[in-house]
């Protein structure tokens, strides 16, 4: 299994921190799809994607236990 | 010298973490919560941060800057959760030999600041809020949920 | 806003001046005693001035960023009498709308001090004392007395 | 009359803090070389003169009661 972590507008919108999804083998690419899908999120092109915490571009694919966070543009600083 | 923090940020506990022997220039950036943005008034801000991540990326900064600037020290924390006018969001302290270094590093913690690291800010204003897009204020979703013609930027 | 001071300046309170609800920005520049300037090995500092016109080049200096960059805020406090290694010098505050002014407005200031305001430093090391010559430290007085070298430069 | 000020090398050079002179009338080039002549320092050439507190021109004329600064190239900040 994997988590999904939401924040920003997307945690607003999908109305949760945090899910449960079984997506090892998948890229990255194709978890936003199934997440835009699934939560019916607008769609994550501008948002990055994190693989246990460092950037991951979107073919990388998905271990067993990975965490991703889905990170919009950020507005630090 | 990387922190997220939940309360008021002390400016002097920052800068105490460069000082060195070394360093003839210390600068620091405070960013401060604004009222007015493009006219509009801020009534107060939402920072939310990704933390353990965000706390790993300005590792990274610090690094970056001290492959760039020799002899650099640098400390940075950022605030998280809601900060009033003229509240402190970020204070960046940096400490290099020579003062152009000083300048030059802090400035780059700042911009990188704005790319890298997974913080995000909510405004508030007295006929909304919103969450800021992205770091060079440039991209903003209006209603609080992106809009097609944010995303198609 | 602009002062001489004759014992430690306390950073924060040099900050507090600046802090403006329109300020988004602030920056700070603080000066510190280098140990080793060009390999030699500095023991203590002495800084002498001109304290009167000390403060009223100071105020200029203000007076030309506010003129430059809108929306600015100045606050300089400069130290005098005996410094050791890490004692802080000089301390700047700049806050500005935006960041990018905050830079440079704040190394504005730096550089004008280094040109306009009668400061004088003398290093001190182990076997022996110079009044450093300029604000470039280009020139320098080796003898604690001017030689024909380098006056004629 | 007027008060003369010297500060860093020159003050060492001279021994005093300031000297007294009578010097209305004449220009800041001139008070130069007077106090050159008469302390016995080094050309004054890089120093920069204040006239009650602000920089003159080697031009300016003095007015009695004027206080003179002759400043060194500054080193703060």
């Amino acid at each position: 299994m994997n988590k999904i972590l939401f924040f920003a507008h997307l945690r607003d919108e999908v109305g949760e921190e945090s899910v449960q999804l079984e997506v090892a083998g998948k890229t990255v690419a194709e978890v936003k799809a199934i997440v835009a899908e699934q939560y019916k999120v607008a769609k994550l092109d501008t948002a990055m994607t994190a693989i246990n915490e460092e950037f991951a571009p979107n073919e990388e694919v998905i271990q067993d236990g990975d965490v991703i966070a889905l990170i919009p543009p950020v507005s630090g600083g | 010298m990387y922190e997220i923090a939940k309360e008021n940020i002390d400016i002097q506990s920052v800068i105490d973490k460069v000082v060195q022997r070394e360093a003839g220039a210390i600068t620091t950036f405070i960013g401060t919560v604004r009222e007015l943005t493009k006219g509009k008034k801020t009534l107060f801000l939402v920072y939310e941060a990704y933390e353990s991540m965000a706390v790993k990326k300005l590792e990274q900064i610090g690094t970056e800057i001290k492959e760039r600037w020799e002899g650099a020290e640098v400390a940075i924390t950022h605030r998280v959760g809601r900060l009033d006018i003229t509240d402190i969001a970020v204070v960046i302290a940096v400490s290099t030999p020579h003062r152009a270094d000083a300048y030059e590093a802090n400035r780059y913690a700042i911009e990188r600041i704005k790319e890298i690291v997974p913080i995000w800010k909510k405004e508030h204003w007295e006929d909304g809020q919103e969450w800021i897009g992205n770091q060079l204020e440039t991209v903003s979703y209006p209603t609080g949920k992106p809009e097609e013609g944010d995303l198609n930027e």
